[in-house]
């Protein structure tokens, strides 16, 4: 089984549908939530098998402690995206924000959410963060921000490409925010001890980084370098 | 309360719990104390609760002294009704020391009542000790005693009391009854009292009112009530007469005073009263003996010269309740058949009565 | 040992929690009396939703309250029409979304105090003349001291432990919904375990005094 | 309870309660009615606690016919030592129905109590129609019948009552007595009774403890305590005298029958006597007259030739207390002042005392 | 309408919590009935040990109960050398953390219920043969019957609504620890609205039968 990052939700069922129509045999249960949550988890001896973080530092400490069989491996770069309900965000960047319209702006928590971390460095390279400090909200995770903006109570928010990609965001356009704007989102899977001799997890594995399987992940938004 | 006297207390209601149904209409006095009788369960504990309000019955129709507390326009709530209640179980409020529940009524109710009347009452009832207690460490007859306290410090227009001194003993109740009778001459305040205790309705209530599963089977003055013979109810085993009698004469030496009832002399134990004073004397039939001539040398003070009207069967066989009239008044005495026999009395006869023992009433 | 931002956050979690236990003493403890005295063919249907928010996951109510706090909410429409705003990420938002998640709280243990109270006490006192509320301040209440207590406290506690629905709809901004139970969450989620562990003790040991308090007043209820 | 009637009850306890002190050592006999008497608060009730185990003293010592209960190395909890226990207050269990009540502690001690003993008990106790009820819709004398009923089902080897007639009307008091009386007798099941009713003291009682603080006043046979003279404590108002006397001859024609009390003969009505039985008779003291000569004229049926021992000041100055001494038997008189200087009675004189009724006790 | 993951979550917290329930039923009663009536010096610390649970925020307890039931924590150290392993992700587990979780939920109303409970029926049991035991389960019980009540129902559904502690300790492993309440939180973080608004749904009717059953048991005890 499988524990993984919650933005990962639409992208990994439907990879685990196209591999599991290869392989009829083989059952894949994936646990979504919060990769700090799983890392803590995964430190007390959570019987998963496979790590899919939404940061390569979480499987990279777990490495250090000896609990993983094998190394991080990259296995996408997720881009945030300024998303509103209200307007058409395609048309904005994120100068502006500083616009008094927008009364609240939502993004995840920069102190434990990857997407949170990511936004505050691209609102801080873009200027506005003095200007916006004030009227943030932050969600718990990157879906509870989402659904700050989708619900109005914020007027705009920065979200994680792989949810607007989602039908439920499908209807409104986004903006991509520039990705020289922020570190990478470098997202890692690994491979965790108990799972040593688990020919599924490895061939599951093998199957992410084949052909079938980059489309859909690019289909939602989710890229290695160089791709 | 401005028509004080001018009319009494009147209470119309029906009222049924499950199985039982109260149905009475009564007319009571506004004054004097009106005693209710009858067996476990026959519903005075519900009337009380009707008249009182803790109850409500949609077609009851109560009136006291001229100010309607329920017809069928209007309800004045329990708490604006200013009555003193003493219900059969104390209901003290636990939370409560003794003092505080003293207190909460007197807080609220008593306009007029002094801290002075409070410790006299208190004093009175034996719980001066008591009043830093809570009530759960008090036994029954102190949890009583404080229960009747507590509804006489809120100076009631009406006092409702339900068997108050059942739990008390013999000298205690000696000391309350008296108290409550004073209290009621001076204050003129009705008081309905429930009891069980023949001794106790004799010595206080003016008024009488019979319950038998929830109707009313008599109600009038107590001399009238008890001399009814085709009741079903006696003020306890003994049958007895009651007739009001006038003072004449006062004998210090030997603390006896000498009532004329009609034509005839009786001498009674003297309570400080005042010649020319109305009193009210109950004989029971027990006390009253026979013969066909003046006894003088016994220790039998009191001789009336009376005539047999009718012979009555009494509970037991031995025995027969002679119903004998003197100056118009009704006297009852309970003899054996035997001495029937042996005297020769027969209805139409005059024989001499022997009264031995008389109670002297309010 | 606490920080500044920890300390912000306890006295915001105090005012909060104040304040939705004194409403919700107000609003629950009317409508205990009632569930309790009446005959009514709604009581069944008033307390079970009364005792709606026990089964529902924090998140879950909090997203919910969100969706029906929002401009596109019923709630939210009502009073954006009124002035008033949207309540999401507001503090009386908080408020209110922690008076209802709390009710049953208040209510429950209430109901079951006036349940096995005794009538005959209140008539006593009614007959000492005292008003219907006279009554209820001055009998009924005391008599149902031990429920009030638990009611008060666990209002109270779980107003302060509450966390899945301030998170929802406060939006942790600070000084108006990062309250203690966030910020140690966010301690946790950021591995700051030392800061965590400062500000769970300080819960702790504020929750033994009010707890022990709370067994003082008893007790000296019962004695 | 293997030795029956080897021993009696012995309670020797000593127990605070904030300012009260029960202190008292009792040796009771193991079979008949002990009744408990004393004003409110002395300690009756807690008497009662302490023989039952509920109130639980560490140096207590209590034996019940052989059996002990407590030392000062045992304890017998409670529900083992299978006792009835009528409480002052009924406490029905609130949640259970009159039935099911009445069935709580059948179920758990009675061996041999049949299903028709227990209906026995409830038609006695009249409470047959209130079955299937819950106690809060009781009045306050049903209640006390059920938990008398609930009591007596458990066919216990010692019954404690504590004022369990109190709340009820005097012709189911009359109802009940004898019926205790009776199981008193059948079962030789000891009871101790807690009352302030003198009535029911006197007929029901063998023994009789007096307390006064929580210190035992008195104990013993009934006879023994109500004439020792300088006891403030008397059943009530009225002094008495009791003594026992045996059947001598039964008068159907009159249905009455003659004691013989020493020399002398007394008739009194018949209850379905047996000629040799003995009986117990109470005489009140108000119900005696005097007289220099025996009266053969009149209704008063019994005449007893006794000498004046002492006369003493009665509570009201007019009367006063002779005390007389006929066969070694001990009789009061309460007559006039007035009538002694009239017929000139002083101790040592012979005089003829007439008893208007006597109460036959047990 | 319910998927077949929803309903395996439905089952799983049908047993979940009445297994929970049930055992503190066993565990809260003596407890509770301790607390009312001891009057022993630790009785203040335990009552307020008790409410610990009610004041921290339920997944800073899930953490605190991973750390100490870890392979690391004492708990885990206890529990591996008695052979059973570890409890966090396990179903046990699970309800070992509802248990502590849940516990002022049951303990607190049963002793406000105890607390005002009658001692003189207590007596009159005694008296009438019954043994101390006997007297508790047939006479302070039924008295106490609308705390036992409130107690049980806001215990079952705190445990199903309980989700912090869930997450953190069961690891949301289906068949084991995929509560309704998880299952749920996982709907919406998935914006999957319908499949979250059903099982809210289910959960509502569920619970309205629950609160209004508990609702016909207290008016019958009542009456
Ligand atoms: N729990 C208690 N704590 C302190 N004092 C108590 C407690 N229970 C009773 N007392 C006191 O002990 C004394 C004896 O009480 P007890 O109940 O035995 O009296 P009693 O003789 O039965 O009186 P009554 O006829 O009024 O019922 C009383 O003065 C009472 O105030
Ligand atoms: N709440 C109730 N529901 C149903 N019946 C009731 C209720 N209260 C009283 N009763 C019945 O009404 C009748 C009258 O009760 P009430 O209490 O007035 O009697 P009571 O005359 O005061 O008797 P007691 O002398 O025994 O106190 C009784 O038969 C009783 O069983
Ligand atoms: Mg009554
Ligand atoms: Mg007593």
């Amino acid at each position: 089984s499988i524990t993984a990052a919650a933005d990962l939700k639409f992208c990994l069922d439907l990879l685990v549908t196209e591999y599991q129509k290869g392989h009829p045999a083989d059952t894949i249960q994936v646990a979504y939530g919060s990769s700090g949550k799983a890392f803590t988890q995964l430190q007390q001896g959570a019987p998963f098998d496979l790590y899919f973080s939404a940061d390569i530092e979480y499987p990279r400490k777990l490495g250090e402690a000896g609990l993983t069989a094998s190394e991080p491996k990259l296995y996408a770069v997720g881009r945030i995206v300024l998303w509103s309900d209200k307007e058409d965000a395609s048309k904005l960047t994120l100068k502006d924000l500083s616009a008094e319209r927008f009364t609240k702006i939502a993004i995840a928590n920069p102190e434990h959410a990857p997407y949170g971390k990511r936004a505050e460095e691209a609102l801080k390279s873009a200027g506005v963060w003095k200007s916006v400090e004030s009227r943030l909200v932050l969600g718990e995770n990157i879906s509870q921000t989402a659904q700050f903006v989708q619900s109005g109570n914020a007027p705009i928010g920065i979200l994680a490409l792989s949810l607007v990609k989602s039908p439920a965001f499908a209807s409104k356009p986004y903006a991509l925010i520039p990705s020289d704007l922020h570190q990478p989102l470098e997202q890692a899977l690994v491979i965790m001890k108990r799972a040593k001799e688990n020919k599924l997890a490895k061939d599951f594995v093998n199957y992410l980084f084949t052909k079938q399987a980059r489309t859909i992940f690019a289909q939602y938004g989710f890229t290695l370098p160089g791709e | 309360m401005h028509t004080q006297d001018a009319s009494g207390i009147q209470i119309h209601t029906n009222h049924s719990l499950d199985n039982f149904h109260l149905n009475v209409d009564l007319e009571l006095p506004g004054s004097g104390v009106t005693a209710i009788f009858g067996p476990s369960g026959c519903g005075k504990t519900t009337l009380l609760r009707q008249f009182s309000g803790l109850q409500r019955s949609t077609n009851a129709y109560i009136t006291v002294q001229g100010v309607v507390w329920q017809d069928s326009k209007q309800f004045v709530p329990v708490h604006k009704r200013h009555l003193g209640f003493v219900s059969q179980s104390a209901n003290l409020f636990p939370h409560l020391t003794v003092q505080q529940n003293l207190l909460y009524g007197k807080k609220r109710l008593a306009s007029q009542t002094s801290m002075e009347q409070l410790d006299a009452v208190v004093e009175l009832l034996g719980i001066e000790s008591l009043l830093e207690r809570k009530p759960k460490n008090l036994s029954g007859g102190e949890q009583q005693r404080v229960s009747i306290a507590r509804a006489l410090a809120t100076d009631p227009t009406v006092l409702l009391m339900d068997e108050p001194l059942s739990a008390l003993d013999f000298a205690r109740k000696n000391e309350i009854l008296p108290y409550l009778q004073k209290m009621q001459r001076e204050l003129r305040i009705p008081i309905l009292y429930v009891s069980h205790s023949p001794e106790e309705v004799a010595q206080l209530a003016n008024h009488l009112v019979v319950l038998e599963k929830g109707t009313c089977i008599a109600s009038g003055s107590i001399a009238d009530v008890l001399t009814q013979v085709n009741l079903p109810v006696s003020l306890g085993e003994e049958p007895c007469s009651i007739f009001d009698a006038t003072i004449e004469e006062l004998d210090n030496k030997d603390h006896l005073c000498r009532l004329k009832v009609g034509e005839q002399d009786l001498w009674v134990r003297n309570h400080q009263f005042q010649v020319g004073k109305i009193v009210r004397i109950r004989v029971l039939a027990r006390d009253v003996s026979l013969s066909n001539h003046k006894m003088d040398d016994s220790s039998i003070l009191n001789h009336l010269y009376a005539r047999v009207s009718t012979i009555a069967n009494d509970t037991h066989p031995a025995q027969a309740l002679v119903h004998l009239e003197f100056d118009k008044k009704p006297l009852l005495a309970r003899v054996t058949h035997r001495s029937l026999r042996q005297l020769d009395i027969h209805p139409g006869k005059l024989v001499w009565a022997h009264v031995k023992t008389m109670a002297l009433l309010g | 040992m606490l920080h500044a931002d920890d300390w912000a956050a306890i006295f915001l979690t105090a005012k909060l929690s104040i304040l939705a236990t004194l409403i919700l003493f107000s609003l629950g403890t009317p409508l205990a009396w009632w569930l309790a005295h009446t005959h009514s063919r709604f009581k069944n249907l008033i307390a079970a939703i009364v005792g709606v928010p026990l089964v529902l996951p924090p998140s879950v109510i909090g997203f919910y309250l969100l969706m029906a706090m929002g401009p596109k909410g019923p709630v939210g429409i009502v009073t954006e029409f009124l002035g008033l705003g949207t309540l999401p990420f507001t503090f009386p938002g908080l408020v209110v979304a922690s008076v209802i998640y709390s009710l049953p709280f208040m209510v429950q243990p209430l109901q079951a105090g006036f349940e096995s109270s005794n009538h005959s006490m209140l008539d006593a006192a009614a007959t000492l003349g005292a008003s219907p509320l006279d009554r209820f301040f001055t009998v009924a209440l005391p008599m149902a001291l031990p429920s009030f207590v638990v009611a008060g406290v666990m209002t109270f506690t779980h107003t302060v432990g509450e966390f899945g629905v301030v998170l929802m709809i406060g939006g942790n901004i600070p000084g108006i919904s990062r309250v203690v139970s966030v910020q140690i969450y966010d301690h946790v989620e950021a591995f700051q375990y030392a800061r965590a562990h400062h500000l769970s003790l300080f819960l702790l040991l504020f929750s033994f005094c009010v707890l022990f308090l709370m067994q003082r007043i008893r007790n000296r209820g019962i004695a």
